[in-house]
């Protein structure tokens, strides 16, 4: 935590704020201005032109009974509770690497995480969507050679009822609206994300040898390791990720928007409140009411944020 | 000497006062121009560059009203101070060109310009209008928002068919060239819309193309229309003639291949 | 390593498995950049045939790397200097304002903090236009500066808040201990906060450049000239066709990342580690 | 340790001057261009398809060799980018002085505040057209459609605002090696029985006479419909002609009447021409691919480009870029109809469907703004002149938009068929309409959908979505009729004081525009009162 000041050393440390002007002054100019914007057109009756009318609250009184956003926060509820749990692989991995005898070996497995980043987002997604293809993709190949196709038949007839899975036919993953979230969860296995396995690794190279040496001597085993060293360790970049997920999975559509569009899919079971704000905006031309939205988003993400701030506590 | 003086300096002022205004009227008709180009800020600007003691004062102070309705955004206040703006116009008189057209649009903003349009009132200007200045242009639109506004507000559709054969009579007395084609237009879309007789609908497209239309897809769908009517009300060379003239005046248009078939079908039984 | 006898041989044998799950992960993780890199030595035809599997050596279209070749290098030079600049100053920048966070709890520090953040968390819609309106009003449009000012400032919240997160965790005495040497502001910064946090300075390095490298909305928006526009632009372009050569596109990519990878390979343990990972744990 | 300060060394150094290198190439060409006072004119638009930028190239040389001083630049922006590059562009004042028609520029809002209305001189000659047939034709009618309708000609606004360059048929392509192989001969099917047909042949005999499996018909989420909109327009033919005015207007599917019909339980989505026409759709639907829904366009176009398919449904804009990836020859037809003596879907048609209505596209606006209006609008003549259509045509393999415009005998099956019925309205009824429709499509086509269970699912929010798109046009109708109403308020004083005739002329036009579009939102308020639902959002 940063130390407080007594006012006499704030006055004395007043280069300090210098510090900060360039930052501040470019957030201002190039953020503030576009965000100020949005929540000024969030009160009007706007068409994305010059033709604006003030209508104060309607937006939002408009809000409380969109039945397609509330419906879009349970599809991002369960995507959020899914990436959360995504997060797992990662902070494994990260300890996995940490613990690794080599420094050399430790040291070439961090360069090959880094190499795949420099892949374009755009070979990622062909080679997903290849993944998913119903005639061609691997999925399917999979399922059908190695009889999870018949489980799934199986679990359809006893269980779900669905009534979409059957011999012979091959599972449309991204055109059936019981299929969506599920595909949208499996879509990036193994959940490896490069950037958050190299801030975890920031974090574990704090923890000194004598650590582990000391541990081992007291015969804890490698779980515990996990749970009582390693892992409060790292609490701060976990805590760092987490917010950066919520905030990115509330505020992101980009991926369902380029595999189901921007009417959210079969069932509109992907449409999620980024894409519905999207949608409003771009194909009902309805841009003050996305902006409302926008500002209702916002308050969810805060508050979320807060609530992850308040109980996600980092022990040091 | 003295003389010369006062004469310099009259003829000195005339020419500065005529400078000025000759200013004015320019500055009046650019914004004008901006306005008409859907450049509210600039024409609002303009308006408010002429001072309060040129003789364009009165038009300018309408063009504000007029900007005020469609400067971005547009709120509440506006277009009440809009309302205020008219009314000073009209108070200054209210039967010249200005006066009456300004009237004119404290009809138009109870009816479409207010966030909650208030028909009742909108009606009753119109009427007044028309009723006080029956040969004026202005007066005679406002007759032709009054019967839209009286056959599409809800009332029963008894009222409506009364109010119908009203407008006919008056309608009548319309001189103005747009006024007349559209009163028809209106009233031919009338007949069809709330199943008012065909005869009628016909007659009125057929003054409205009298009148004359001056758009070419107005004109290629009356063109049709009246056919169509026609045929339908068994009148087979109006319905022919104006077949023909479809063909003739919209040769690339979608409809060709089933106006001809239109044609061959009503040519026949007369073989 | 100073293990044990005992627990040396556990870690040794318990390393192999260690290595199999990692190797395993990698591996998929590594597969868009082998399907890359085999597609684009294929025409459409072959990569119908067999998708997963690379080709014969002889059967090489090599011509898919000189279309690549020919369309990647105009861009190359606007794409480096808008890239190498926007990464500099965005990071240069953002460790001084994350400093500035991070070291003492300065009067309005809270609600300068709060500020921030709340950028972060409001989600853009109908942003562009008005940004636009702003460049055009600074008449940076249809230049390269407007891209590397947006670039610096699109990166500020976020990097700001990652490092603030870093710098904390910097223990205090080491900050004291410098300024009792008389360092100033600065050069705590450049003797304690760089080297101490070199890897994830590193890290939003490589994100910083990988966005502005592969960006092409902002400057097919800001750019009107053709000579101006970056690698980003010349990819969306090959995206757009409605019929596509694969093996060309491939190619493309692979060539527009091949600098990347150049860079990357020579600077590795600058980015992966940091400038002194021995340092903390000493 | 050493080892790695040299690497980093090498690669800073490497990376610095990489960036010295590009410091230098970026300075000493902005010192290069600058000054310059000839006359630039530019356009915009987002066909990358091949051929096409060279065709629109080729144009601009041609423009520039016979007025020196002006220089035309070509600016294509890739169509994903298109809506955000239009907008911001239009509302920064600084979009090239001619612009594509999109679904960004076409809106009434933006076409009524950015764009000059060509109306004033379409009833003139092109002078470009001077010396050939057409030199005393009126320009609108030099075009096959007459610009008649979208995108050229807005029916809320009353004007043309654009100029197309081609037009745009849909027709089925299909495999001729493989046509010959699996159906023996090469007898088109001319008929919806017939068509059908030939998919069943496919999956009946199509692996044992290829060896591999081939697929009727390549489907994607933007191929599928245009075999299926086509089938679906002609089953609601008959069902159009009952609501349809007086004068025959053909529908976009989005009419009013429709929907306020379908408001008012006048119809239902369960009649018996839309039962059938969401049956069609569904039984051409089976000989597509599973689960191509969720397939794109490039998806489809690799499927039959490798031959996986023997046919895809496409525009005549994709035939040079089939023909240049397909290693076999290919041929086309006409989506074709259902005769009247079909025992399934025979009785809801009247027969083929003219395509005199089939939009002309490529079309190009002119920028309100435009510091070279005349200049632009000149080249925009010229562009759109006979012979300069036909060079476009040539050299893009698209099909040329103004009338007598030689083609190869390549393009002959393309060219639009003038004879026949006005067609019904497509399945589409706005933007909200759209998105329930395109949610539950997949109970509609997936492998075991049905009619039944789509128009179950639909009729759910099917209404919602209705009142939601009518209080949408009703608000443009009124944001449409307000920027009339300051118009003509400005050209009736404008009238009064000088500027006379001109501006006369434009009240007359504006007062017939105006009650034009007070009837159709008159119309949709009365309707919505009638309803009890609030007539706008």
């Amino acid at each position: 935590m940063p130390a407080t000041l007594s006012h006499r050393k704030a006055l004395h440390e007043w280069q300090l704020y210098l510090f900060l002007v360039p930052s501040l002054v470019l957030v201002a100019t190039f953020m503030y201005f576009p965000a100020a914007s949005a929540i000024y057109h969030s009160f009007f009756d706007w068409q994305g032109g010059d033709a604006a009318r003030f209508t104060g609250l309607a937006n939002y009184r408009r809000v409380i009974n969109d039945v397609v956003l509330w419906r879009s926060f349970e599809t991002i509820g369960i995507l959020i509770i899914a990436n959360i749990f995504k997060l797992i692989p990662s902070i494994l991995l990260a300890v996995l690497i940490h613990r690794l005898g080599s420094e050399k070996w430790q040291y070439w497995y961090r360069v090959l995480l880094v190499l795949p980043m420099i892949v374009p987002g755009l070979v990622r997604l062909f080679i997903w969507k290849f993944f998913f293809d119903p005639n061609f993709g691997i999925l399917n190949k999979v399922l059908d050679f190695t009889g999870g196709k018949t489980l799934l038949i199986a679990l359809d007839h006893h269980f779900l009822h669905w009534g979409i899975f059957h011999a012979g036919v091959p599972v449309p993953w991204l055109s059936e609206s019981h299929l969506i979230i599920p595909s949208l969860i499996i879509w990036g296995f193994p959940w490896i994300g490069t950037v958050g396995v190299l801030i975890y690794l920031a974090g574990l190279q704090s923890i000194g040898t004598e650590v582990y040496e000391a541990a081992d001597l007291d015969g804890v085993n490698s779980f515990q390791k996990f749970i009582h060293i390693e892992l409060p360790l790292i609490m701060t970049q976990v805590r760092l990720s987490l917010v950066l997920l919520i905030i990115g999975t509330l505020q992101g559509f980009g991926l369902q928007f380029l595999l189901l569009g921007a009417n959210g899919g079969a069932g509109g079971s992907g449409m999620v409140p980024g894409l519905w704000m999207f949608n409003r905006a771009f194909s009902a031309g309805e841009f003050g009411y996305a902006c409302a939205l926008g500002m209702v988003l916002f308050i969810f993400i805060l508050a979320l944020t807060l609530l992850n701030n308040k109980y996600v506590r980092v022990e040091k | 000497m003295r003389d010369l003086t006062v004469r310099l300096f009259v003829v000195f002022s005339w020419f500065i006062v005529s400078a000025v205004f000759a200013n004015d009227t320019a500055k009046l008709q650019d914004a004008w121009t901006s306005a008409s180009r859907a450049l509210p800020d600039e024409a609002m600007a303009g308006f408010k560059q002429i001072p309060a003691s040129s003789p364009q004062d009165r038009e300018a102070v309408y063009g504000q009203a007029m900007m005020l309705l469609t400067v971005q955004p547009v709120t509440r206040g506006n277009i009440d101070q809009s309302v205020q703006l008219f009314q000073s116009v009209i108070d200054k008189d209210s039967s010249d060109d200005l006066g009456i057209t300004a009237k004119y649009f404290l009809g138009r903003i109870e009816q479409i310009y207010r966030f909650e349009p208030d028909y009742a009132k909108a009606i009753a200007i119109y009427e007044d209008l028309f009723h006080n200045h029956p040969e004026h242009p202005v007066a005679q639109r406002a007759f032709v928002k009054l019967v839209l506004l009286k056959l599409y507000d809800r009332i029963p559709d008894a009222e409506r068919a009364k109010d119908f054969s009203a407008f006919e009579s008056q309608g009548s007395k319309l001189q103005d060239h747009d006024a007349v084609r559209d009163f028809h237009l209106v009233m031919a879309q009338a007949c069809a819309k709330f199943g008012f007789s065909e005869e009628k609908r016909l007659e009125h497209l057929l003054a409205a193309d009298a009148a004359g239309v001056v758009k070419d897809d107005t004109k290629a769908n009356l063109l049709v229309s009246i056919a169509e009517v026609a045929r339908k009300l068994n009148r087979k060379g109006l319905a022919l003639q104006y077949y023909h003239k479809f063909l003739d005046e919209c040769p690339r248009d979608y409809r060709t291949y089933t106006v001809q078939q239109r044609i061959a079908a009503t040519e026949q039984p007369a073989q | 390593m100073t293990d044990g006898q005992t627990t040396a041989k556990g870690r040794q044998s318990a390393d192999w498995l260690k290595h199999l799950v990692i190797g395993g992960i990698l591996f998929i993780e590594m597969f868009p950049f082998y399907m890359m890199l085999q597609i684009s030595f294929k025409d459409n035809a072959m990569f119908n045939r067999s998708p997963w599997l690379p080709a014969w050596i002889t059967s090489w279209h090599w011509e898919n790397w000189i279309f690549g070749a020919k369309l990647v290098t105009p861009y190359l030079a606007n794409t480096v200097f808008i890239s190498v600049s926007a990464t500099v100053g965005s990071i240069v920048i953002a460790v001084m304002g994350a400093y500035f966070f991070a070291r003492y709890r300065m009067p309005f520090s809270g609600i300068l903090w709060s500020a921030f953040l709340v950028l972060m968390l409001m989600p853009g819609v109908a942003n562009i236009v008005p940004l636009f309106l702003l460049l055009k009003e600074m008449h940076l449009l249809n230049t390269l500066w407007a891209l590397i000012i947006l670039g610096v400032a699109g990166g500020q919240v976020f990097n700001i808040y990652v490092l603030r997160n870093f710098i904390e965790d910097i223990p205090k005495d080491l900050f004291e201990a410098a300024e009792i040497d008389g360092a100033s502001h600065f050069q705590q910064i450049m003797n304690v906060v760089i080297p101490l946090s070199g890897s994830i300075i590193g890290t939003l390095a490589i994100l910083t450049f990988l966005g502005s490298w592969n960006d092409f909305l902002m400057p097919l928006i800001v750019l009107r000239d053709r000579q101006l526009f970056p690698l980003g632009v010349g990819l969306i372009y090959l995206d757009g066709e409605p019929v596509k050569e694969w093996g060309n596109t491939m190619a493309t990519y692979f060539l527009s990342s091949l600098p990347l990878i150049i860079l990357f390979l020579f600077t590795m343990k600058l980015f992966v580690r940091g400038l002194s990972a021995g340092a903390i744990k000493g | 340790m050493n080892r790695e300060k040299v690497m980093n060394l090498i690669g800073l150094s490497l990376l610095a001057a990489c960036f010295a290198i590009a410091l230098t190439r970026v300075f000493s060409r902005t010192a290069t261009h600058l000054g310059s006072d000839v006359v630039t004119i530019r356009f915009a638009h987002y066909q990358l398809e091949s051929g096409v930028r060279g065709a629109f190239d080729a144009i601009a040389r041609e423009y520039e060799k016979i007025h020196p001083g002006v220089v035309v630049e070509q600016m294509s922006i890739p169509e994903n980018v298109y809506p955000t590059w239009t907008v911001t562009q239009l509302a920064g004042g600084t979009a090239p002085d001619l612009i594509e028609f999109g679904n960004s520029t076409g809106t009434d809002e933006r076409l009524a505040r950015y764009f000059q209305p060509l109306t004033e001189w379409v009833g003139s000659p092109n002078p470009y057209n001077k010396g050939t047939s057409l030199e005393k034709t009126p320009w609108r009618q030099t075009f096959l459609d007459g610009l008649t309708g979208w995108p050229n000609y807005n029916t809320n606004l009353l004007e043309i605002y654009g100029m197309p360059n081609t037009v745009v048929t849909i027709r089925i392509f299909y495999n001729r090696d493989l046509y010959r192989k699996i159906i023996g001969n090469e007898t088109l099917p001319r008929t919806y029985q017939e068509f059908i047909e030939v998919c069943r042949k496919v999956e009946q005999d199509g692996e044992r006479i290829t060896g591999h499996k081939v697929i009727p018909i390549a489907g994607s989420k933007s191929n599928a419909p245009r075999i299926t909109e086509s089938l679906f327009c002609g089953q609601v033919q008959k069902l159009w002609a009952q609501y349809q005015g007086d004068d025959l207007r053909q529908a976009n599917g989005n009419e009013a009447v429709l929907r306020f019909a379908v408001l008012k339980h006048k119809l239902s989505l369960y009649d018996p021409a839309i039962q059938s026409a969401y049956q069609i759709t569904h039984d051409a639907g089976q000989y597509m691919q599973p689960g191509f829904m969720q397939l794109n366009r490039e998806d489809a176009v690799f499927t039959f480009t490798q031959g996986n398919a023997l046919m895809i449904a496409t525009g005549s804009y994709d035939t040079v870029s089939l023909t240049s990836q397909a290693p076999f020859e290919i041929g086309v037809f006409p989506v074709p109809y259902p005769t009247k003596d079909d025992p399934t879907y025979g009785k809801f048609v009247f027969g083929p469907a003219t395509e005199a209505g089939a939009p002309t596209q490529g079309s190009f606006l002119l920028y309100m703004e435009s510091k070279h209006k005349q200049q632009a609008l000149d080249f925009l003549r010229f562009m759109t002149s006979q012979k300069m259509n036909a060079l476009f045509a040539a050299k893009s393999g698209w099909l040329p938009a103004v009338i007598g415009v030689d083609v190869d005998e390549k393009m002959k099956p393309f060219m639009p068929v003038m004879d026949g019925y006005i067609n019904g309205f497509r399945p589409f009824w706005g933007a909200d309409t759209y998105r329930v429709i395109d949610n539950n499509q997949y109970l509609l086509l997936g492998s075991d959908g049905s009619v039944k269970k789509f128009l179950d699912a639909l009729s759910r929010d099917f209404e919602g979505a209705l009142i939601s798109d009518s209080q949408n046009v009703n608000k443009t109708s009124r944001n449409n009729l307000l920027r009339q109403d300051v118009a003509l308020a400005s050209y009736m004083q404008l009238s009064r004081e000088g500027a006379a005739p001109a501006a006369a002329k434009k009240v007359s036009e504006l007062n017939e525009i105006e009650t034009k579009l007070e009837l159709d939102l008159d119309d949709g308020i009365l309707e919505m009162n009638e309803l009890g639902l609030p007539p706008m959002k």
